[in-house]
């Protein structure tokens, strides 16, 4: 499998790409890694089967990218101009740091250690209250009895309840989604492109627009339809595809029972 | 007057002991003759009289063990029941009964259940003596298994476990159902 | 000399208690303010001393715990015939160290520290009981904040988190940090 990218800057095979960045003939900083990322997703999703080979060679060649890359984006002891020098001790200092306090975190283990060594020599006092005592702390248990433990299992165990929504005082709508999707089937075959605001624009409520985009949804999911919408909150246009159903009402090409 | 050496190594065991120490062990740990064991013990004894400590240390059957002073009994009582309701909190009933159904069964066995951390909860019913340790699990971490106790079968008026309830019985019943139903209805007229 | 009213009483509580006694619940049970607590407690830890008692009474996680005497442990080891309690790893000691200074800090941030994955580690910890979950940082994602427990506090004998040594006290000394600098200098020539 060859993996080809199309990048602004270069379009072609990616093993070739990673020698015309390390040859200086290509400037790494123009090319977006992330373009190259999903031009071997697209590869790997269109060619179906996991081609390991391939998988892991673009994992070397990508990896190799992103060094040269972040080697470029950090000053490096390469190329040094003042202000790019200082910034570079900037992040030594940063790393530096860092590497001090794990340092210090890790002497401050070896102090856990002892700590816990020392404590470990003293054992606490654990008899609790003498039982010759009996001190009677009220009974606990006093007016419980064996059915009440076994509702307190039962609850205990019981799986947790989702959030329950309390839909008293919702006023249902007569339509529900599959009768919306009968309607749909009645009305959409032969009607040509129909637009998703023609359909709705006699409805009252918001929830009878829901309903009927949840049905459109539902038969675009059963592939019956498919939708189209030109741009984002734009109108939504619906064609009905199914050639073979656009005069017959056969049970088989009835769309599936909504389930929802 | 400090205490002689015997008698301090004799009282740090019995300050690390739960069960009473039978004088044949101290002489076994201590390596010295039994009356010499003895002596310390009696030592022991005055000192804690004559220095007025908050606890005793007795001979009874099977040994000896430290208590705490019985004229002090009262604050022990109260100390006893701090910040202890004098009813089962719901938390630690359920804990309880999953104890009951499930034993043995670990703390982290039961907080995976209830969603929460128990460790408090099984600390008051192990000090309650309703649920007991009763070995330890193969498992990594080798963690504490509990399971109850005779007290807990006493308490319930129960002679053996077999008698709770079986939880199969307790799937919510018809009008739970319904009133779940009703309100997912909408009301009539609506 | 015999200890006061209120040191014995102490005394008994802490023979009877099974984890550490907070000052605050001792001013509860004895009905006496908190300075006199404190005086009493002194005491009875000055007296364990001089009497050269068996077992000493020590600050401890926020609370006041009765427990052998150190120097005693090897009779301590033998009656109760427990083996060193399980050590930790140094990786679960650095992570620890990383909780304990920085708390209260998610799991990211030690794995940033540390340089490698620490879930495991991390898991560890929270089963040992010595770092619990104290809530969810505010940022993306919400990661869960850790911090150290009592039960660390207990294990390692202090009484509270100030205890632990100043992390610059622990900084490596000038010349690790002129070592580790010429380290991260690239190379003459490269």
């Amino acid at each position: 499998m060859v993996v080809t990218v199309c990048t602004p800057v270069y379009e072609g095979p990616l093993d070739a790409l990673l020698h015309l960045v390390t040859t200086h003939q290509l400037e790494l900083y123009d090319i977006p890694l992330g373009d190259v990322v999903e031009a071997f997703l697209g590869e790997m999703a269109s060619s179906g089967a996991v081609d390991l080979s391939a998988l892991s060679e673009f994992l070397v060649v990508l990896a190799v990218l992103v060094e040269l890359k972040s080697r470029r984006l950090l000053p490096g002891p390469d190329e040094v101009e003042t202000d790019e020098e200082l910034e570079g001790w900037e992040v030594r200092d940063v790393l530096l740091a860092r590497l001090l306090e794990c340092q210090a975190y890790g002497a401050a283990g070896d102090v856990f250690a002892v700590l816990a060594e020392r404590a470990a020599a003293s054992v606490p006092r654990s008899a609790g209250i003498d039982p010759t005592i009996v001190v009677d702390p009220p009974d606990l248990l006093e007016g419980v009895d064996a059915a009440q433990v076994a509702q307190a299992y039962r609850r205990a165990t019981a799986p947790r309840p989702a959030p329950v929504i309390d839909l008293a005082h919702v006023t249902v709508d007569t339509l529900t989604v599959a009768e919306a999707v009968s309607e749909l089937v009645a009305t959409l075959p032969g009607a040509g492109r129909v637009s998703f605001r023609s359909l709705t624009g006699h409805l009252a409520t918001r929830l009878e627009v829901i309903v009927r985009f949840l049905a459109v949804l539902e038969l675009c999911k059963q592939g019956h339809v498919t939708l189209d919408q030109g741009c984002t909150f734009g109108d939504l246009e619906i064609s009905w595809t199914d050639h073979a159903g656009a005069g017959g009402t056969g049970a088989d090409e009835t769309p599936d029972e909504y389930e929802g | 007057m400090p205490l002689s050496d015997h008698a301090r190594i004799i009282e740090a065991i019995l300050t690390a002991a739960v069960e009473p120490v039978s004088p044949r062990l101290l002489v076994e740990l201590l390596e010295i003759p039994a009356d010499r064991v003895d002596q310390a013990c009696d030592e022991l004894i005055r000192s804690c009289e004559e220095q007025r400590r908050g606890f005793v240390v007795v001979r009874i059957a099977g040994g000896l063990r430290m208590q705490t002073q019985p004229d002090l009994v009262s604050y022990i009582e109260r100390f006893a029941n701090t910040g202890v309701s004098s009813r089962l909190s719901s938390a630690a009933l359920e804990t309880l009964a999953i104890v009951a159904y499930r034993q043995p069964v670990s703390r982290a066995q039961i907080a995976a259940l209830r969603g929460v951390n128990v460790d408090g909860v099984v600390r008051l019913l192990e000090q309650r003596g309703y649920i007991a340790p009763v070995g330890r699990a193969a498992g990594p971490g080798q963690p504490i298994l509990y399971a109850t106790t005779d007290a807990f079968l006493e308490r319930l008026g129960l002679d053996r476990l077999a008698q709770l309830p079986p939880v199969e019985d307790l799937l919510p019943g018809p009008e739970t159902v319904s009133e779940l139903e009703d309100r997912l209805r909408p009301a009539p007229g609506e």
